[in-house]
């Protein structure tokens, strides 16, 4: 086994999948020879060329909308929004063409896109560069919604997504792109199923319910935890849609005590699904305290660097909840 | 030196037109009934744009669709059957029922759809003819719109991809002077849309949009055109007969305005002209209205007798497998 | 007192407003001589003429941003967007801009405008013109988010949007635009404050939290249980962001059983903020089943008019799921 | 028949531009010690733009600038302490820390704020404009964005709105002929963006952007003509030195194409004009270099002494009273 970052990985999952598929194409704002806003595809372009990797306007709706109409006409596009931010400009055609094409042409188009883009703060990019918006295309029946945690676990699903046959909205993570993590040799491959959540740590007191870069940090906390006796259980939600709901509420069942935890700010966030979810289901009896959330506060992100990092999780917050829990 | 149409062509053309105009008067009707829900629009005067163009094109060319775009079905060969099915929400309609006049589409035919939001085909437009130009096609993709859509954020972006890409696609401005009530002096400062073209560098041409001949041919060359060199700007000034849609009262503009446009009717027109040129008779006329009827009709009993679909396969064709 | 429809009742609101303050503008598309696409303005251009009644080319995006700059340098404006499902073309200017503005400038900008959009389903209008996408827009620090179900709360509650300093969100629902409600005389001014939920009807066994068009049909259910002996309180959120956390707790408390009712699909829907919140407060101890979400299928909305009116909250099914709270 | 400058104008173009020059070298400086968080994006090379549009307006004329802007601040005299103090997110920042470098806004001196979505200012611009003269003020908006914002959909709905309504608004492109790595020729088709003003019926003109006088005077004549006549395009052309930010290593350009660009300096091409003209000394214009340098340390101590914001304010800010 080998590491690379999980920058590393996305790119891999993507050069894999257009070898393997000439049908892929790659359309994105400076993904060509700068290699993308952080450096994701740098040399995808010598590899596959100017007919694959496609350095567009900025002009993001239409770039979605592109992609959309190339892969209802036989093509796998891949779509990068440099910014998660910036798919408000992309809503339209992402959430009432792809999403429902299929649909509301009664079964006629398929629309195998994915739309990569990051998310999340803690870069000093302030308000307009460092939102979490994943809530918003989880309430689009039609996409299917992943956030990868480690290198392996974005290579895996990554691939999956590229293959699916569906628009998947596939939302990375700045703070991770440059850490490391364990993936099989370049020869192996791998997918990881849409639709799985990952146990991530086993744990019998508490589940703490998570995603994206809050991952680590929960398991962190979770090791320290450990050392004071109380063995906290992570789930890595990973795909958001579809919900592997089945694990969620095996493990509130087990533990009877669910915190769940992201970055995005609490109100209309993913995180009140996954409580209802959890509390809605047979783990209810179980349950010996209140499913708590544990979200980024209710503020745009600020520039300044302190106020940027005490406005989401900190591992301090989320020990502070788990004690709170502990302790119901 | 205009090209020479044939006797089929003209036939077509008139056909698909009367077709096209007793289909949305007969919805029309049945609107009125209660038979078809939630709202249509009519695209009565209008005929010959979309059958115009797109009775030049071939199966494997694709369009994007309207929701004023019954021409644009009827002149892709689409079935009224299924249309007619698909209004009155049945499951042997194009969509199964699903999703009604503003999302016809029939993609054996290469109708890639029609479309609730204005503007809404135009990127999807320059993605088909991406898909076109990377599998080295010689089909190209027609994208239709009216004169309200170019003001939306997607017709700009959209020209100036398809322009950067040199992909082949038709871009065709279906102007009948309203955006809804909105007339075009109100929301844009010019008055011929083709002008639009520059921004992006392309050919931008104005034709008469009741004039299906001249359409038809301007259409040939374009197709052409774009095949070689890239996207284009074709608009077509015509008018809209009716009012937008069902709850339209029309008091933005005076009956003296849509009585003279009613005068330039483009069924007439080469109705007029078949006559005039001898190409048919009277009678030859008479029996393809006579056919046109008799083909309605057909249609109205297949969509009645058909199946409302069943809510147990509400969710199938949410995801693809 | 007299009665008037739901959109009269907007109408007025609007009308007295800019009555009051000539500082109020009115942008959106086909508002003037046709009234909007739901006739909602009907007659206002000819009391307040062009100058304030203003027609818009289709361009959601320019407008509401247009009005975000209006209301920057001293106007406060309203601008129309036809269907809600066309805000997915107005998300960069109303989340990036609006929202953030007063914040990420660090107090210097307001941005009083009212984004008024009707929502639902249940008008044959298929999938691109019926979506209930409040979620969304909650999830957005800087947003105000109303949504009324009577003629008496929407007048109020748009007179007090209208005079907040902060951009409002405020969806209307087209099923109820046609209804009738009670409201004072014309001389007799109301207003509403964001941020109240309204309890509408008082009952003791079972809450039902809900808002917009589900109230009405919440409310004749509730009077079908209360033959049966079983006495169901509704509580109609109305603004949903500020939430008025305290009245759904306190429901919670006294009933034990709460059931969240909206047309939104489930996935991602602004049920699993008020679920949470409910769990994950005072009220859980008092909690006798667990907090029921009750919402529209994760569909896109069908054209078919009968699939249309079964994929949403039926009467039938909120019987149902009162049931399964009533025999937990 | 260029009108004449005073000396005052002349020193002040002058200023600005060294002033804004030795103010970014000096951010990245404080970039690389890390004192700097985030990203910032530099506009040497530029610096005529902004000052030469600014320095013609009014406080109350507006602007919305861009994430490229300091040229722009300091063009419409915004303090450099409180834009340092902002760089390093200090509580007697511009925006009290919140907004950084991107989002500079001074609402005292009519900045309504940069932006850090490209073209995200431009429909703001229409609504500042839009009160402008709805208030019957005899002030004007001026909204700046780059080459690559004028592909985005946000440019062309608010063109067009502001043509339709003829608001006092003044468009400044600053076309430096690059978005970040992609070159105008890969981003659309045409190599004039003034033409652009074609599709709203409105004037364009495309002007030197290193010539800060010629700037400066179709500035004046620019103001007056779009409270008369409503919006117009005005295109700079002129080029940025360093990379799109920190991070960009310009594999895309070559360095010949910089340093060519870099002889066509726009201070350095005003500071001979201002000898040549004999209207400042050698000796003058060091001195104004020493001035500059001074006001920049002394922007650097105030913000290295202004305190952190502090996290019980955090909400302050997030919704109005
Ligand atoms: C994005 C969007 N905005 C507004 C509407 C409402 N609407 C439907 S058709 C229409 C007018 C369109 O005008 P035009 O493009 O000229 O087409 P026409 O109806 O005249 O054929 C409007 C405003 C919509 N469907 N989609
Ligand atoms: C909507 C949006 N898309 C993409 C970006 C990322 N981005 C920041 S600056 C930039 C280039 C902008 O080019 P131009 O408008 O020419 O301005 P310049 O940077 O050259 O001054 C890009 C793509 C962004 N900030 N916003
Ligand atoms: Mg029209
Ligand atoms: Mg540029």
């Amino acid at each position: 086994m080998r590491e690379i970052t999980y920058a590393q990985a996305v790119r891999e999952a993507m050069s894999e999948e257009m070898r393997r598929n000439p049908n892929i194409v790659f359309f994105g704002e400076d993904i060509g020879v700068y290699g993308g806003g952080f450096g994701v595809s740098l040399g995808m372009l010598d590899e596959f060329g100017e007919d694959r990797i496609i350095d567009t306007p900025i002009s993001e709706l239409a770039i979605t909308g592109c992609a959309a109409g190339a892969a209802m006409t036989g093509l796998r596009p891949i779509v990068e929004i440099m910014f998660s931010d910036f798919i408000t400009l992309a809503m339209e055609p992402l959430v009432n063409q792809a999403a429902k094409n299929r649909f509301q042409f009664g079964g006629q188009a398929s629309v195998p896109m994915v739309l990569r883009t990051p998310g999340g703060s803690g870069t000093g990019g302030a308000e307009q560069h460092s939102q979490s918006l994943e809530a918003w295309v989880c309430h689009v029946p039609g996409l299917k919604v992943v956030i990868p945690s480690t290198a392996y676990d974005a290579k895996g699903l990554l691939k999956a997504a590229i293959r699916d046959n569906n628009p998947v909205v596939f939302i990375e993570q700045k703070l991770l792109y440059c850490t490391k993590g364990v993936v099989p040799e370049v020869g192996d491959e791998y997918l990881i199923p849409l639709g799985k959540a990952d146990v991530k740590r086993i744990g019998k007191d508490i589940t703490i319910i998570t995603y994206g870069r809050m991952v680590p940090r929960c398991l962190k906390v979770a090791g320290q935890f450990s050392k004071q006796g109380i063995d906290i259980e992570v789930v890595d939600v990973r795909t958001l849609v579809p919900l592997d709901k089945t694990c969620l509420i095996e493990s509130a069942k087990k533990t009877g005590k669910v915190l769940v935890v992201h970055e995005a700010c609490q109100t209309g966030g993913y995180g009140g699904e996954i409580a209802s979810t959890v509390v809605d289901s047979e783990a209810f009896p179980y349950l010996t305290a209140p499913v708590k959330r544990l979200c980024g506060m209710d503020v745009p992100i600020p520039y300044n660097r302190y106020l940027e990092a005490q406005i989401v999780p900190t591992e301090d917050k989320i020990a502070e909840a788990v004690m709170q829990l502990q302790n119901y | 030196m205009n090209m020479i149409l044939s006797k089929t062509i003209h036939k077509e053309l008139y056909y698909k037109m009367i077709l096209c105009r007793k289909f949305e008067e007969n919805a029309a009707k049945m609107f009125n009934l209660g038979k078809i829900h939630g709202t249509t629009h009519l695209c009565i005067g209008e005929e010959a744009t979309g059958i115009g163009v797109c009775s030049v094109l071939a199966k494997e060319d694709y369009i994007l669709q309207t929701h004023r775009g019954h021409n644009q079905s009827i002149g892709k060969n689409m079935s009224i059957k299924r249309m007619m099915a698909e209004f009155l929400g049945k499951a042997t309609g194009y969509c199964k029922g699903m999703g009604g006049s503003m999302h016809i589409a029939d993609f054996s035919v290469g109708s890639l759809g029609a479309n609730g939001i204005v503007g809404g085909g135009i990127p999807i437009a320059t993605g088909a003819a991406f898909t076109q130009r990377y599998t080295k096609s010689d089909s190209i993709t027609v994208c239709f719109f009216g004169d309200g859509a170019t003001n939306e954020g997607a017709f700009h972006e959209s020209l100036n991809l398809a322009s950067v890409w040199k992909l082949p696609v038709l871009f065709v401005c279906t102007n009948n002077l309203y955006g809804m009530s909105t007339h075009i002096s109100k929301s844009m400062n010019i008055s011929d849309i083709s002008l639009r073209a520059t921004s992006y560098g392309i050919k931008g041409i104005s034709l008469d949009g009741n004039d299906v001949l001249s359409i038809y041919r301007e259409t040939v060359k374009a197709k052409e055109y774009v095949l070689k060199n890239g996207p284009m700007l074709m608009v077509l000034n015509t008018y809209r007969w009716t009012g937008h849609s069902k709850s339209d009262t029309q008091e933005y503009r005076t009956k003296k305005e849509v009585d003279e446009w009613k005068e330039k009717c483009p069924i007439k027109r080469h109705g007029e002209y078949l006559l005039s040129h001898m190409l048919f008779s009277k009678e030859d006329l008479e029996l393809m209205h006579i056919q046109a009827e008799q083909e309605i009709r057909d249609a109205v009993t297949f969509a009645e007798d058909s199946p409302e679909p069943c809510i147990e396969n509400i969710l199938d064709d949410v995801y693809a497998e």
